[in-house]
Formats: C-alpha cells, structure tokens, sequence
C-alpha cells in the first residue's frame, strides 16, 4: 500500500476524531501547502536559473556572490524585498492596489494543483475531469489583477502598461485555449493524467507516441501564445521597461512587487508543465526501457527543457510592437489554431484509438 | 438542533459572499470597485455550481464572466473615464430608493413561490456527482444542435456588431 | 404561290414599321441615324417592300382565276356592351391598289424630304410626324372595320393638323392647320354619326359583316327616313370633308402652308383620297341600288367641285394653290366617277391611283421650283425650263397626264370617266368636259409662267435641286406616264380586279375619247394663245368681266360667306349666351350664394360656440390628462423598467392573491 | 444537504438585486453588471433545478450555457454601445443621454 497524503491525513483525522467529511478539504489544503512552497522553492531557483543562463547567453558570468556559485542570491534579493519600505502612492486607490498582486498571484499558484508530476493519484494534489478547462479558466484571473494593478496606481505608465496588458492577454488567451484543444481531442479526457495515459506506447519501438507527433503546429502555437501569457520577452509589451517604466507594476516595491514576480516566475513554469504535459507525454519516459527513472524526474526534466527555451528565447529577442503583436495573434495564431482543430478531427476521425 | 453539514456551512459562506458582494455591486459610488465585486460575486456563483457538482459550467462561468465578461467591462471602463482620475464615483438615479420596493417585493413573491413550489421531496438524493462534460457535449451536439449553431451565428453577428459600433469613423464622409 | 399567301400573312406588320420608325425617331431624336431621317425612309421602304409581296400575292391569286377570297384576319379587341369587336386586316384587289399608291408616294416623298427638308430646325420631328402619318394612312388602308378605320381616319386628319402647322411661328400656317382641322371634322361628325347608325343597325362594325346587313336595313327608317341613305350621306359628309369636296374644299387651299412634300403626300395624294377610298370602300353601302340618291349627290357634288375647283385654279397665282385647287378639282372628278355608278366605280378609283402618281410628281417639282426659286408666285418666275431640266420635265410630263394627253395615264382615266358619265348622264359628261378643258388651261397657264418664256425677275437665280430630290420626280413621272397602261380601254385588266358588283366594262367610244382630247387640246390652245403668243391679252378677261374675275380670284367668296354666315352668327350667339350667362345665371349663383353666406353665418354661430365649444373640451380633456401622463414619460430607459416591473409585480400579486 | 429552496432564495436575492442594480444606477456599465448579475440569478435557478430534478438529462446546464453565450454577445454589443457613446457624448450617465428624447 502506497503512502499518499490522504492516507495521512486521514489516518491522523481517526485519531483525533474529527468527522471523515472533513478529510477531503484538509487533504486539499495541505496540498496546497506543499505546492506553495514548491513553488517558491522552483521560483528561487527559476530567478537563479534565469539569471545564470542569460549571463552565458551574453558573454558574463551571472550571479556568482552569495552563497557558492551564487546560489543563494535570490534569497537574499527575496529579504531585501521583504525589508522594503511597502509604498504605497499618494492618490492610489488604496484596496484596489492592495489587492491587485494577490489577484494575479493566486490563480497562478491554483493551477499547479492539477498538474500531474508524476505517475497515480499522489502526484497530483486533484486531478480534475476538467483539468485542461480548468487551466484556462484559472489562466484568465490574472488578467483582472493585472488591469486592477494598472488602475489602482494613478500612474499614466501604469494604466497604459495595463490596457496593454488587458489587450495581450485576453488575445492570446484564445489560441492558448484553441491550441489546448487538440491533445483534449486525441485522448478523449480533459483530465491531465488521463492525457498523459493517452500518450503511452511507442511506434516502431522508437518513436514516444507524445502527440507532438500530430501536433508540430498546436505545440508552437501553444509556445508562442504561452510566451505572451507568461509576458516574456518577444511580448512582454506591458512591461516595456524602456517604454512604460515596467508597466502595471511601476509603483509597486516590497512585498507586492514580489508577488508579482513570484506570480511571473510561476506562470513560466506553469505553462512550461503544461506543455510537457499536453504534448511531450508528461512523466512518461522517453522509452520504455528507460522507466527505471522515476516520472517526476521525467517531468521536471522535460519542463526544465521547455524553460530553458523559453529563457533562450526571452534573452535573445527582441520586443515586438504592440500593433504587431495583436494582428499575429488574431491573424495568425487564432486562424492557425483553428485549422489544427479542423486537422487533429481529421485525424481522430481518420485513425480512431 | 439542527446540525450543519459542511456542504451547508459551505453554501453560507459562498451564498454571504455573492450576496454581499451582489450588494456592494449595486450600492457602491466607485465603479471600479464594483467591478471587483461584481468579479468576486461571479466566483462565488462558480462555487455554488461547484456545489450542485456542475463543475464544467463553473470553469465556464470563470472563463467566461470572469475571464471575458468582466475583463471586457473594466477595458470599457478606462476607455469611458478620463484617465488618471481614480476618483471615479458615481451618484445613483435622483431617486434611487425608488427602486427598493420594487426589488423587495419581487424578491418576496419569488421567494414565496418557491417555497410554496420547491417541493419537499426534491431533496439531492443523487450524492453521486455524475461527469458532466460528455452529457453536456453530447446534449449539445444531438437534441440541441440548432440552438448551438444559432447560437454560435449570435456571436458572429454580436462580434461582427461590436466591431462595426465601436469603431472609430475615420473617414470624414458619414458613411 | 404558298410564300406570297404566308407573307400575307404579315400584312399586319405594314402599318406597324412606320409606327415603329416613329417611335424610333422620337426615342433617339437628333442623334439617329441621318437625323432620324434613315430611320423614317428604313420604316417605309420596309412597309414597302411588303407591300409589293402583299400585292404580288393579291395579284396572283386574282389573275389566274382563283375564286378569290380576301386576305383578312382578325383578333379580338374589346367588347361593346356585350359585342365582341375584332381587329384585323383586310386584303382585296381595292387594298391592294391604295398599298401600292400610299407607300410607293409616301417612300418617294420621304427621299425627297430628305433634301428639302434639309437644313430645319425640326427635322427629326418632321419625319417623325411623316412616319406616324404612314403608320395611320397605312392602317386605315388594310382595317377590316369601320371602327379602326375611322381611328386611322382621325390620326391622319391629326398628323395632317401637325405637318400644316409644322412651321408653327407663321401665323398663317398656324392659322391654317386650325381651320384644316376644323372643317374636316365637320365632315368627321357626319362620319361618326354614320358610323354609329350601321352599328345600331347591323350590330358589327366589321366591313364584310355590315354590308351582309345591308338588305335588312333597306326597309329600315330613321325619323322618317330611309335609314341606309342617311347612313351613306353621313359617311359622305366625313368623305367630303376629308377629300375637301364642295362645300367643305376651303381647308385645302390653306392647307398649302405646310412644307411642300407634305402638301405631296397628304393633301395631293393619299390623304384626301381617303375619302374617295372610302366611298370605295364602303361602295355597298351607297351602291344598294342602281341609281340611289346617295350616289346623286355624290356625283352632284363631284361635278360641282371640279368645275368650282377648276375656275378658281384658271386665276390664282401661287404654284402650290393651283395645284391646290387642281386637285379638288380631280378629287370632284373621282367622287363624280363613283357617284354615276356602274364601272364609274371602276374609273373613280383608277383616276385615284394615277392622280396620286402625276400630282405627287406636279406637288414636288413645285417644291423644287420652290426650293430652286425661293418664291412661290408663278408672276416671278419664268423660263425655268433651262435651268432646272429635270424639275421642268418631269413636271411637264405630269402636266400633260393631269390635263388628260392621249397615252399619258390621266388620259385613261379620265377618258373612262366621262365615258361612264357619256352613259349615265349627258349632263354630268359635258359638265366634266367643261372642267377638263379648263383643267389643261390652268396648267397651260401654270407652264407658260413659270417654266417658259423668259426670267420675269432678275433677281431669282433659280437651280436645279439636289439628286435626292429629282429623283424620286424621275421616278413619278415615269409612273405617271406608264401607270395608265393597266387601264388600257380594249383590255382592262385595272377594270379587272377592281370593280363592283358585275358590271361590264362600257365598250371604247371614239367620241367620248375625242372630245375629251379634243377639250384638253384646246385648253392648251388656249393657255398658249393667251399666255405665250399673246393672242389674246391675259388681263382681258379681268377687265371685261372684273365681277366674274373677282368671284373667282376671291374663291367665290367661300370663306368670306362661311365668315359671314356661320362664323359671325356664332360670334352673336356666343356674345348672347356670354350675357345670358354673366345677367341670369350669374345672377342665380350669386343669389344663391347670398343665401347660403347668410345662413353659414347663422350656422357659423352655432359651429363656433357649440361644436367647436365641444370639441375644445374633449381637447382640454385630452390635455389635461396628457399633461399628467407626461410625467411617467421620463425619457429614461430606467424609468419604464421601473414600471415595468411594478406592473409584473401587481399582476403576480393579483395572481397570488387569488 | 442542501435544500433546492436555498439555492432558489440565493437565486431570487441575486435577481432582485440584480433589479435593484439596473434601476438605481446611473452608469451605463453599472446597468450591465446589473443585467448580468440578473443573468446568474436565472443560471443558478436553472443548474439548481437541473441537479434536483433531472441529475442525469443536465438540460439546465445546457441551458445555462446557451444564457452564458447570450451573455456574452449581450455585454460585447453592450459596451461597444457605451464606447459609441462615450465617443459622442462624452460621459456615459445615461440620464444625460438626451438627444433622442422630444
């Protein structure tokens, strides 16, 4: 018998006599627990990451003071963060502009809590039968956030790093969810594990039947949207630091800033899981032979990949205007992504399971 | 004494937070912060989807009144309202009190119907929370088909609508 | 054989193209093709053309000896309290005849118009108005019925109207067109009423139908007369007034202010043959029996037109107002050849088509003369026998046809009429040799004038007109000299397709043929004696017999009687009604009108305080209420949801409640 | 358990609301969230009853989408509307929006 959580913590629940009906929401609040520190841990490390690769990319050395290999600098910037003075502007609206990173930081850290890392009901903190319509759902919050953000500041930069923000989002939100649709199609599940179940086998006794084998074209446009939702650098327009002095999230500093950060970090990852996920198989091994790995292992490792990626992308771009950002996503992506909808119906159609 | 189910407790708390917020939606003078309740009185009604265990329709009801609905409204918001002026507020109608009666008594000849109508034994027996996705889906797609492809030509026409209205004439001629 | 029977088979069609051309013309006006005049002579020479084969198939059908039956076909057309009328055509040997003169002149006259109309500022309008003038002479020639007839008689006598006023700004032309349209009707009147009886009384207005009726209405009476010569008098009267017979001829005279190729074709040689054609036509109606009153006062009337006609032609001066009253005269000569009876029928309709031929040809030589001269007083001309040779001699040609030459057409038909006339009445013969004398002396006179001797005004230099228009004079004049030979007096194959009833041929009398010839010789004679020798001074009849002179240079004061006794007596009449009018009824109105202005004050009373009072009310009423309602119309969008759902409330509430 | 008149009573209170919201605001945007607040009161009643009458047919549920899609058409017109209008007149109070009225 396996050790899960909810074994835990039921067994604890029949000695502490508390009615069973309450194990399934501390199971999940626990759960939750464990994925907020998990995701702190994977920010700290992401920012750390990010910094370093971007240094070789350009010729530096990165990080390389605190701690060895500079490996606990992010924390020590994470307390300088939460040591600053917490400003809040003059004529800010004040709940509004409280509450904003909050808004944004949450949803990102509720999606983890359908991401499968590894194989059974204990890696996943729920597996929802909605899994993928819940991601999107979920993705959409943040958006409020980040326009709250802009509007509570009072600040001109802000509000336009906000429109901007609200304009990208919301447009790369549909090929986002266009291009989730077809791995939804070929596994005939929403739900995240059993899309990566679907993927198992290989052909030939080579090739992993990942469904980026059908995909090529949903996997890019999903990257490319993912890109501007997680606002990274070929789209970070509303950020803009040489344009709108970091958009939104200007006159934030302390404590905030740092849920907008970790809520940015997180996101990067989120989006990377999910692709793993949806396309490269999730924890399934590469090939069968090679199951004596744990799949959390496989997970991460392919997550980290698809960050990397994305890390080399965002630090060898450039930005891109905004006109030219709305008209590639509403002109190409979304048309794109409809036609790889038109294509996988073919394919389930043609090539039944 | 009637003991509370964790459900009951459950449904009080999302059914204070989308009245309270519903409330606060109606009275408030800054628009904007109606908005964020209006979002959060939208998530509580995802929760009490959750709750009747409908839960494609509550990550519809996120996705699309939170996510678009709401998103929509507070872009028309800015577009609407001088910039750089959070102080947005907004009176009520010259007789604003006008209305509560009207709302109240509504609200008492609902509330009596249904609970002379609710019947008694229309309690939630079905426990069992049944997968709802494949029944919507294929409701949908079989006994509901012209309906779902009228309502998809809706929002082609409404899309086509909105672009076509809140357009900027830039030629000079009307048309 | 079965084509010319198929082509008949179109005869419909001949009206319509001229009727089309009009339209054309009017559609496309100055920028058709030639100005609309390409378009006009296309219609008419199509027509034409048709025509021919029309004929040709009427021709061979009745030359080789089929029992021949007309072509004629009809559709219907409306219905007249219950009686089915129908429209169509009807071809007989008579049709076919007139087919031939109406389109054959009617084409010549539209090439000619080409160059003597050139240059106006109406042009396309002119041959617009011919164009429709065919169409109507057209249809009136091949209608199967009265009714359709008389239409076409009535658009002719417009398109008439039109082209003698088409100069419009000269008052005399208007003038003219006025009173060619008001006499003419007089004789339509006659025409309608005569109409209007045969269909009372042989409930058709169909030809063939009516004269099947015509045994029946013999023992008819009307106010105490015999029906059926009333109808042909009044049929009469409108062939009188359209072929300006005595006494309705004065229209014609005046007639001659319209454009010379106009006087050609209308008022010389299709339209006042209409009524002649009509008389033809209708010949049953007027023929019932062999010397019927109707046709004593057709030939009386002939007589007495000719030789009125040709008295006042021996002293007037203007070209075309010769050739006017020259041809009442022959039109007097065609009536008195119907009007004797037998083969007169024969010889009137034969003297119809040759007159068309050799007047049409005099008509246009005049408008040459005209054109070539600018002047139209014979006083002013001379000698332009040298420089206009192909106007001089075609018109010489149809001079010696009109005055009855031997072996020119005229001579043929006039000779067979007064042979008919030697037969039937030694008066109306030696009366008719009278008039045929003094026919070749007026246009011996005419000649001499205008075309022989020398220049008399030295500032005319006169010239030969355009080939456009001498031609179709080669043309006629040709026609004029051979159109006879069908008539020739051993073997008469004219007598052969039309003719009346059973009637033979009267045999060839030297005598009748000598004296006519021999009266023609000698009014040449005499015109040359008096007018190129000099024998006898011209001025010596004005001085001798200056009231006789002035009878005739004055017209025998036609005009001035009809002026006197019907025009100024209709002034009276019209003056005494105007007062009748302005004192008695005038009076009555306005008494009646006092009456009423005092009681509508008295009502206007009542109106004011009692009805109006009402009415305000009902509007304060209204008002006031208005005013009140007006305060839930708010305008705002909000406000009625209010309502609305105050009322949902009261209605669930009522609802509840029960 | 829940009983179906509480989901019915949250309903009736959201609607009445929702009334309250549409009557009493002045903002053209404010009027919408009313509308729309009205609009989840009617998709509560239908998921509700769907639940308690028929759990395995979910014509309600359909239903409440199809209401959700009108929705969503409603508020893009809706606000592309108030935009036209803030164009024109400069304000969205639409007590001021006069032009049309006599």
């Amino acid at each position: 018998m396996q050790i899960t959580l909810t074994g835990i913590i039921r067994l604890v629940f029949e000695r502490l006599h508390i009615p069973a009906n309450w194990v399934a929401p501390t199971v999940m609040l626990v759960a939750s627990v464990i994925v907020l520190f998990f995701i702190l841990f994977v920010v700290l490390y992401l920012i750390y990451g990010l910094r370093k690769i971007m240094g070789w990319i350009q010729a530096r050395i990165g990080p390389n003071r605190v701690g060895p290999y500079g490996l606990a600098q992010t924390i020590a910037d994470a307390l300088k963060l939460l040591a600053k003075e917490d400003i809040m502007p003059a004529m800010a609206d004040k709940w509004p502009f409280i509450i904003a990173p909050i808004i944004v930081f949450v949803p990102a850290y509720m999606v983890y809590l359908v991401i499968p890392f590894g194989k059974g009901g204990s890696w996943v903190a729920q597996d929802l039968s909605i899994g993928v319509l819940y991601i999107s759902a979920i993705l959409s919050i943040p958006i409020i956030g980040i326009i709250t953000a802009g509007w509570a500041s009072n600040n001109k930069w802000s509000l336009l790093g906000s429109f901007r923000a609200a304009a990208q989002l919301v447009s790369y939100e549909v090929p986002l969810a266009l291009a989730m649709i077809p791995p939804v199609m070929l596994a005939g599940s929403m739900s995240l594990q059993g899309i990566v179940h679907a993927q198992q086998g290989v052909w030939f006794g080579i090739f992993p039947k990942w469904f980026l084998a059908t995909q090529i074209l949903g996997f890019a446009i999903y990257m490319m949207a993912a890109l501007a939702e997680s606002n990274l650098i070929p789209f970070d327009i509303m950020e803009a630091e040489s344009e709108l002095v970091a958009g939104f999230n200007t006159e934030y500093s302390g404590m905030k800033f740092a849920l907008f950060f970790l809520a940015e970090f997180a996101g990067m990852f989120t989006v990377s899981a999910i692709a793993a996920t949806l396309f490269l198989g999730g924890w399934l091994p590469i090939h069968p032979a090679l199951s004596f790995i744990p799949p959390v292992f496989w997970f991460l490792g392919k997550t980290l990949v698809l960050i990397f990626v994305l890390m080399w992308i965002r630090s060898t771009l450039p930005r891109v205007r905004v006109d030219q950002l709305m008209s590639f996503g509403w002109k190409v992506l979304i048309p794109l992504a409809l036609l790889n909808i038109v294509w996988t119906g073919a394919v389930v159609l043609f090539f039944p399971r | 004494m009637p003991t509370i189910t964790l459900q009951q407790f459950m449904f009080g708390a999302i059914a204070l937070v989308i009245l309270g917020s519903a409330i606060l939606v109606a009275t408030l003078r800054n628009i904007f912060h109606c908005l964020l309740f209006l979002a959060l009185s939208f998530l509580g009604v995802a929760g009490v989807y959750l709750l009747l265990s409908a839960d494609f329709l509550a990550a519809v009801q996120v996705l699309v009144y939170i996510g678009a609905i709401t998103v929509l409204m507070m872009f028309a918001l800015m577009m609407t309202h001088r910039v750089m002026t959070t102080d947005i507020s907004q009176s009520l109608t010259q007789w604003w009190l006008a209305p509560l009666p009207i709302a109240l008594g509504i609200f008492a000849v609902l509330f009596r119907v249904y609970v002379r109508h609710g019947g008694q034994a229309l309690v939630d027996t079905k426990h069992h929370a049944v997968p709802t996705t494949g029944i919507i889906g294929q409701a949908l797609l079989t006994r509901y088909m012209l309906p779902f492809e009228l309502a998809s030509i809706l929002l082609l026409v409404a899309m086509v609508g909105a672009i076509i209205l809140a357009k900027e004439d830039k030629s000079d001629d009307p048309a | 054989m079965e084509f010319l029977t198929r082509i008949t088979e179109l005869t419909w069609l001949i009206p319509l193209l001229p009727a089309l051309a009009f339209a054309l013309i009017l559609l496309t006006g100055r920028k058709g093709p030639g100005q609309g005049a390409y378009i006009a002579v296309a219609g008419i020479a199509s027509s034409f053309v048709l025509s021919l084969l029309v004929i040709a198939a009427v021709l061979s059908r009745a030359l080789h000896g089929h029992e021949f039956e007309a072509f004629a076909h009809s559709a219907p057309w409306m219905t007249v309290g219950g009686l089915p009328i129908r429209m169509g055509y009807y071809v007989d040997q008579l049709t076919a005849m007139m087919l031939l003169v109406v389109t054959t002149v009617a084409m010549l006259v539209q090439i000619y118009s080409i160059g003597y109309m050139h240059g106006d500022k109406r042009y396309p309008r002119y041959f617009a108005y011919i164009s429709l003038f065919s169409a109507a002479m057209l249809s009136l020639v091949i209608a199967d019925n009265l009714l359709l007839f008389f239409i076409s008689w009535e658009l002719v006598g417009l398109t008439s109207y039109l082209l003698i006023g088409f100069w419009f700004e000269k008052p005399s032309a208007m003038r003219a067109a006025k009173k060619a349209f008001i006499v003419t009707r007089v004789g339509d009147v006659g025409f309608f009423m005569g109409l209007l009886l045969l269909f009372w009384y042989t409930q058709s207005v169909n030809l063939r139908e009516m004269f099947a009726h015509i045994p029946a209405m013999m023992s008819q009476t009307i106010f105490g007369l015999p029906a059926l010569p009333v109808a042909g008098l009044l049929l009469f009267a409108g062939a009188v007034g359209k072929s300006a017979q005595f006494p309705l001829h004065v229209w014609l005279p005046d007639a001659m202010e319209g454009p010379t190729p106009v006087s050609a074709l209308i008022h010389a040689a299709t339209m006042v043959a209409a009524g002649v054609y009509l008389v033809g036509r209708m010949y049953p109606i007027f023929a019932f029996e062999p010397h019927s009153i109707t046709l004593t006062v057709v030939a009386t009337i002939g007589i007495i037109t000719a030789l009125m006609a040709a008295t006042i032609a021996t002293v007037q001066n203007d070209i075309k107002r010769i050739l006017a009253y020259s041809t009442i005269s022959q039109l007097g000569f065609m009536m008195m050849g119907l009007g004797v009876g037998g083969c007169g029928y024969t010889a009137g309709l034969f003297h119809l088509m040759t007159h068309a031929f050799f007047k049409a040809n005099l008509f246009l030589g005049s408008g040459s003369v005209i054109h070539g001269t600018g002047t139209q007083d014979i006083r002013e001309m001379g000698g332009l026998s040298k420089k206009m040779p192909y106007t001089y001699w075609t018109f010489l040609i149809a001079t010696a046809a009109l005055a009855g030459l031997p072996f020119t057409s005229g001579f043929f038909s006039k000779d067979e009429i007064l042979l008919e006339a030697f037969h039937a009445n030694q008066t109306i013969f030696w009366l008719g040799l009278v008039a045929a004398f003094l026919t070749a002396f007026y246009m011996t006179r005419l000649m001499a004038l205008a075309f022989w001797g020398e220049p008399k005004n030295k500032e005319i230099h006169a010239h030969e007109s355009p080939k456009v228009m001498t031609r179709p004079l080669v043309v006629l004049a040709v026609l004029s000299l051979v159109a006879g030979y069908i008539g020739w007096p051993t073997k008469n194959i004219f007598h052969h397709l039309v003719h009346f009833g059973e009637a033979e041929a009267v045999p060839f009398s030297w005598t009748v043929a000598l004296l006519a010839t021999g009266s023609a010789f000698a009014g040449i004679g005499l015109g040359w004696a008096v007018f190129m020798k000099r024998v006898i001074s011209p001025s010596v009849f004005r001085e001798k017999l200056p009231w006789a002179y002035n009878l005739l240079a004055n017209k025998y004061y036609f005009d001035e009687i009809y002026w006197a006794i019907l025009v100024v007596p209709l002034f009276r009449i019209t003056a005494m009604l105007n007062g009748f009018d302005q004192k008695i009824v005038d009076g009555m109105v306005n008494g009646v009108g006092r009456v009423t202005v005092l009681m509508s004050v008295v009502w206007g009373w009542f109106d004011k305080w009692v009805v109006d009072g009402a009415v305000l009310l009902i509007g304060a009423i209204t008002k006031l209420l208005g005013r009140l309602l007006r305060f839930t119309q708010t305008g705002m969008e909000q406000d009625y949801v209010l309502f609305m759902f105050v009322g949902i409330l009261m209605i669930v509430g009522v609802y509840l409640l029960h | 358990m829940i009983p179906l008149e509480w989901y019915l009573g949250l309903s009736a209170a959201l609607f009445c609301i929702g009334i309250f919201a549409v009557l009493s605001r002045r903002n053209a945007i404010g009027i919408l969230m009313g509308i729309e607040l009205m609009l989840n009161a009617a998709n509560i009643n239908l998921v509700a009853l769907a639940r308690y009458m028929h759990p395995h047919i979910l014509t309600g549920q359909v239903f409440a989408i199809f209401i959700m899609t009108v929705a969503a058409a409603e508020a893009a017109v809706g606000l592309a509307i108030v935009i036209s209008v803030y164009r024109n007149a400069e304000h969205i109070n639409i007590d001021k929006i006069t032009t049309m009225k006599w």
